[in-house]
């Protein structure tokens, strides 16, 4: 289910060595330029409610979603633009959310980044931090029922998200079952304004591995070419039945919580040390230097994304809104139960 | 030959696994130990790989079940207690309850909670938790009062495409039994008519069925005729017999074991009085437990929760009225 | 000068902070930023070491509340969002609500629950908890329609010895106001009568008083004239101020932002219709959400809750029954 | 409130030295024959519901008890018979909670090892495990917000209970907090009939301890001078403002999970390991090796504490129990708060 750009390398997540980086590179630009236009319709007043951003951490979440197979399982939380893109995700199905089209995904129900497609393995993620991770489980757990191989498993959370019991009773589960999780943390140094001195107490959160027998390791979030590497290897590890891994990464959240939030809590020196540095700048000067990419060619694929976030945005503003009349008010699969006395 | 209670609620959970490949049980202690009641006796062993033992997590458990849904299994999670879903009550209530209005994709999980008091049992051994369940949107919640029921519905449960609150209450798992198991039974949906009467229409679930069906017949010596109604399934509530029933006695009293603010008995009553108004001879009245954590001790315990005694004597105010 | 609905609720914690050193706030960014929003603003820098950012653990926020409450001290804990609290729910109604019953020291507990849904916000942001809290005893259950309510409730908050859910709604955060703050206020447990009237008598309590405020306007100028009564607390439930309403109209419509089944509409029409069924001229009817998760469109979001349109059309069916 | 047993010695808990093993193997003994009279008591029908025992676990147990001072804090669960009596419980009102004597602590309202005085410092445990530590750290928060220092806060858990949301969030707000909380699990190879296979994957539970940036120490909860070397480390560190300290012991339940479980799921071959010595008889060798007491001297010490029980058990039989028409029905304090439509 993977979406080609017209110039931009497409391929399956088992693309490897250079080509993973244009790859890669080609979707963190377009969750990018997504996010930037999501903020522009917000200020104009045409989003319902909160937009999530994901700046500067696209590196971290497309080396996720690019090194994922179709048969993979993904759970991605607010800042995964990047990701689901990689796995799949069509650019037109994240722009009928955030403007909730009846043609979305969630038909209006659901809005922004609650979105997915969970029979294709991509989970539509609910609110509650670290709910999402035991689903991940629940589903591993029943294709190895089916005798299912070779998958795995990634679901992504905030360095805040690891702070919630949710979180410690999945990682121990995975770890019981030996299921093939990757588990990865993207420590952007904030839960909302509140700084990791009030989130945590240890030198790494990676060493929670250790503590469930997990395998553990750290990234530099802004550096695609390590999250690649580092992702990568955490994916295989857990397909060839190393069990599960827990991946931290260090970056920065270079936008607010969401859109309404100006981060001034945010030091400017933290802003200015290595962590604050944008990946997707860093991706570039990656792919010029590794001779991936000129100057030109930069600039073309910038344009051509512009262009294909512009045409589903105008098709999606063309597109139904949902329609109270002919909505079926039942949250039950099974009509026959449906309480025969509902209100309204 | 007779079977418990609990033994129908085993056999159930057998015959689901036999029957169909996609259920699965996990649970504390359900695998070689057979569970903290012995509701899985034998089954790890029956059908291996099948029946798992799961960590002191209800939340991970509950996010398991739900996954594992979504890849098309039906699996049965097994409180050890109903008191402690309330650590796995985000899953219940905000993952498996919404999955399918938000995607379309069906949530079968069964959640069986051990539920209700025992003498003894204490303050967090004891809990009713049907109207918890039942507020929420997108949850089926079934009370059975019988060994019938307590098979046929937990088959039913496995089968139904929804997450159902399997409310099984502890007080009927050894002293209650019957000849043998049901071949057919009522759907899901359906309330029973447990007792016929034309003077008062009791409505209850669970294991109240069975203290208004004694206090029925206490008062048949007095000559009255009471009608003892079994909802079986609280979401969805069968109105309809409900109303069919109070038009033909014209007295309602709603029977509980849980706490009296909302729940069970205030929903029926609220749906007699909006729809069924003119019916009624007598305002209608409700019995519940009492406003305070289920006590430990006996003689507390007694008294807490609505017996036969009591119901008779509520009962016995509504017919003078 | 006007005051919000959101700035009696900041204004009521500075007051407690500053005539009670036994008070501290706790919850997820209440510290610095001044929360998500903006209910604790300033007050970290106001009165430093009392408000603390805690991490996102429900859990451990509200099991370090009671620990603080036995201590004597009287926590408030601001659950980012009410939906959020279902993670910490074992804590609330197994701890807190247990805690004097079982050993006779009180537990001055009060969370703030912002509640309710604004459009947009989407399943996840929107619900209405009170019906799940009041079940349960050892609670106290507040929900406070205006903005001299959501100051002096808070303040009694507080001050009372019992935990206290405190139901802040959001849609009233920014858009209702005041023109001071005020010096008296009617005690937790009283309804108050938000308009008068004698044809009709809606029930309701929180953001939905502004809706049958709205809709007793229209309908009075049809000449209708319509009572309200504004619950203010849901638990305690002033029965005698709805009984003495429904006495002077002889009909109730009873209308919440919650979900259908149990909850404040159902519990209100069972006591009405237990110990005032002979005041009633009519069946006494019920408006609630739709039996769906709260939806994000506003197109769907609208017609999910009860608006002052249905109130009014609800009403209308009822004056003519 | 510690209570003395003639002939036993009695201090409190900063009693120093080889003295100090006499006092917790006292505590050990009592409860030892408090568990065995409970359990004679379970089978006779006299106690409603269940009935759990510490059997092999006193020696831990004890030690966290004599570790800690009066103005301390300790939230034990249902093994720790030994640390309450240690702790200060006066013995007949472990006999009236089991008998729901209307003047025990918890006047019939709860019962067996749900017990405690929540103002002394010695918490009532509710059953949901895992959550007792959070309430822990906001006695010890409170204390330090009034300007108290100097006290330590111990909460127990088995090792099943590890695999809690409400452990983790606990621990991790604990150090975030940088409290005095020590977490001593008794790991006893069994949650119920679940085998620690099925209960985590990691080598050695205190390996968590770095995760959450705690102090880790292992300890053989077999032996009484080992268990009090380690929780009086453990102890001190945290009273010095060394933050808290995860204590994992090693040891077996030598009993069923309650007396209705006759634990038939233990492996033998467990039982004749190392892991299954009988801790107090290990502490009356350990007695006898350091000239601590004669052979005699246990004797006195064991009829001494018989006729105390027995005194107890006979005392409580005498007493009242409960009485529903003079019961106050309501869950409040405020009784002005309470409904005026309360059933019944
Ligand atoms: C259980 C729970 N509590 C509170 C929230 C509210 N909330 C949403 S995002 C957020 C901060 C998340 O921080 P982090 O996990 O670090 O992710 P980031 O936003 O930094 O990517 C909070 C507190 C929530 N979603 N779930
Ligand atoms: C949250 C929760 N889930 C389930 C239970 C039921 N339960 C009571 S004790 C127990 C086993 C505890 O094992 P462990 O923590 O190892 O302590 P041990 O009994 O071995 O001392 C279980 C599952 C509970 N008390 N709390
Ligand atoms: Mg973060
Ligand atoms: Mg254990």
């Amino acid at each position: 289910m993977l979406e080609t750009v017209p110039g931009l390398p497409a391929g399956d997540a088992t693309a490897l060595g250079r080509e993973k980086a244009v790859l890669a590179y080609g979707f963190m630009l377009r969750a990018r330029l997504l996010d930037d236009k999501f903020a522009t319709l917000y200020r104009a007043g045409k989003i319902h409610g909160g937009v999530f951003l994901g700046r500067g951490q696209e590196a971290l979440s497309a080396a996720i979603g690019v090194s994922l197979r179709d048969s993979d399982v993904f759970a991605p939380l607010i800042r995964d633009a990047a990701g689901r893109l990689a796995f799949g995700e069509p650019i037109v199905d994240a722009v009928r959310n955030y403007l909730g089209s009846a043609l979305g995904p969630m038909r209006g129900r659901d809005g922004n980044v609650h979105r997915g497609y969970p029979r294709e393995g991509l989970l539509p993620m609910i609110s509650h931090l670290g709910a999402m991770i035991s689903v991940v489980n629940g589903v591993l757990f029943a294709r190895r029922l089916k005798g299912q191989t070779g998958m795995v498993g990634v679901a992504t959370l905030g360095e805040g998200g690891t702070s919630t019991g949710a979180f410690h009773e999945a990682l121990n589960q995975a770890s019981i079952e030996k299921l093939p999780l990757v588990m990865v943390v993207a420590n952007n140094q904030f839960a909302y304004s509140t700084p990791n001195s009030r989130q945590f107490a240890c030198d790494n959160l990676a060493d929670r591995a250790l503590g469930y027998g997990m395998g553990a390791h750290n990234v530099d979030g802004t550096s695609l070419p390590d999250c690649l590497a580092t992702i990568g290897q955490a994916v295989e590890t857990a397909r060839n039945g190393g069990g599960p891994q827990l991946v931290v990464a260090s970056l920065l959240r270079l936008c607010g919580h969401g859109e309404h939030d100006d981060a001034g809590y945010i030091d400017p020196k933290l802003k200015a040390s290595p962590l604050g540095r944008d990946c997707l700048k860093l991706a570039e000067e990656y792919l010029l230097s590794q001779k991936l990419a000129d100057a030109a060619q930069l600039a073309v694929w910038r344009s051509q994304v512009v262009g294909e976030i512009e045409e589903a945005v105008n098709q999606v503003q063309r597109e139904p809104t949902p329609d109270p009349f002919t909505e079926k008010w039942t949250a039950l699969s099974s009509p026959h139960l449906n309480e025969m006395h509902d209100e309204i | 030959m007779s079977i418990t209670y609990l033994e129908a609620i085993r056999e159930a959970q057998a015959r689901a696994l036999k029957d169909d490949p996609r259920v699965f049980i996990y649970g504390q202690d359900v695998g070689a130990f057979g569970g903290a009641f012995k509701a899985t006796k034998n089954l790890a062993k029956e059908f291996p790989g099948r029946v798992l033992d799961s960590p002191i997590s209800e939340d991970a458990m509950m996010g398991l079940a739900v996954g594992a849904a979504i890849e098309g299994l039906r699996p049965i999670i097994e409180m050890q207690f109903a008191d402690f879903s309330t650590v796995g009550f985000n899953q219940i209530v905000n993952q498996a309850a919404t999955l399918f209005w938000r995607t379309n994709v069906p949530c079968p999980v069964t959640v069986r909670l051990p539920c209700g008091g025992t003498s003894g049992s204490g303050p967090f051994h004891s809990q009713m938790m049907e109207a918890i369940y039942a507020h929420y949107p997108g949850l089926i919640v079934l009370t059975p009062a019988t060994v019938e029921d307590a098979y046929s519905m937990l088959l039913e449960a496995v089968a139904i495409d929804d997450p159902v609150i399997f409310c099984e209450h502890k007080f009927l798992y050894y002293h209650l039994k019957a000849d043998k198991l049901p071949d057919t039974a009522l759907p899901v949906g359906k309330a029973r008519i447990a007792r016929e009467g034309r003077d008062l229409t009791i409505v209850t679930y669970s294991a109240m069925v069975h203290e208004c069906v004694a206090a029925a017949n206490e008062l048949a010596s007095e000559g009255w005729q009471i009608e003892v109604v079994d909802l079986r399934s609280v979401k969805p509530l069968d109105t309809d017999t409900v109303i069919a029933s109070v038009a033909r006695t014209g007295r309602l009293l709603c029977v509980g074991e849980a706490w009296p603010w909302g729940g069970v008995t205030a929903e029926v009553i609220a749906r007699v009085a909006s729809e069924g108004y003119e019916l009624l001879d007598a305002p209608p009245q409700r019995l519940n437990a009492r406003n305070t954590p289920v006590p430990y001790h006996p003689n507390l315990w007694t008294a807490h929760r609505p017996t036969a005694r009591a119901v008779v004597s509520a009962a016995r105010k509504l017919l003078r009225t």
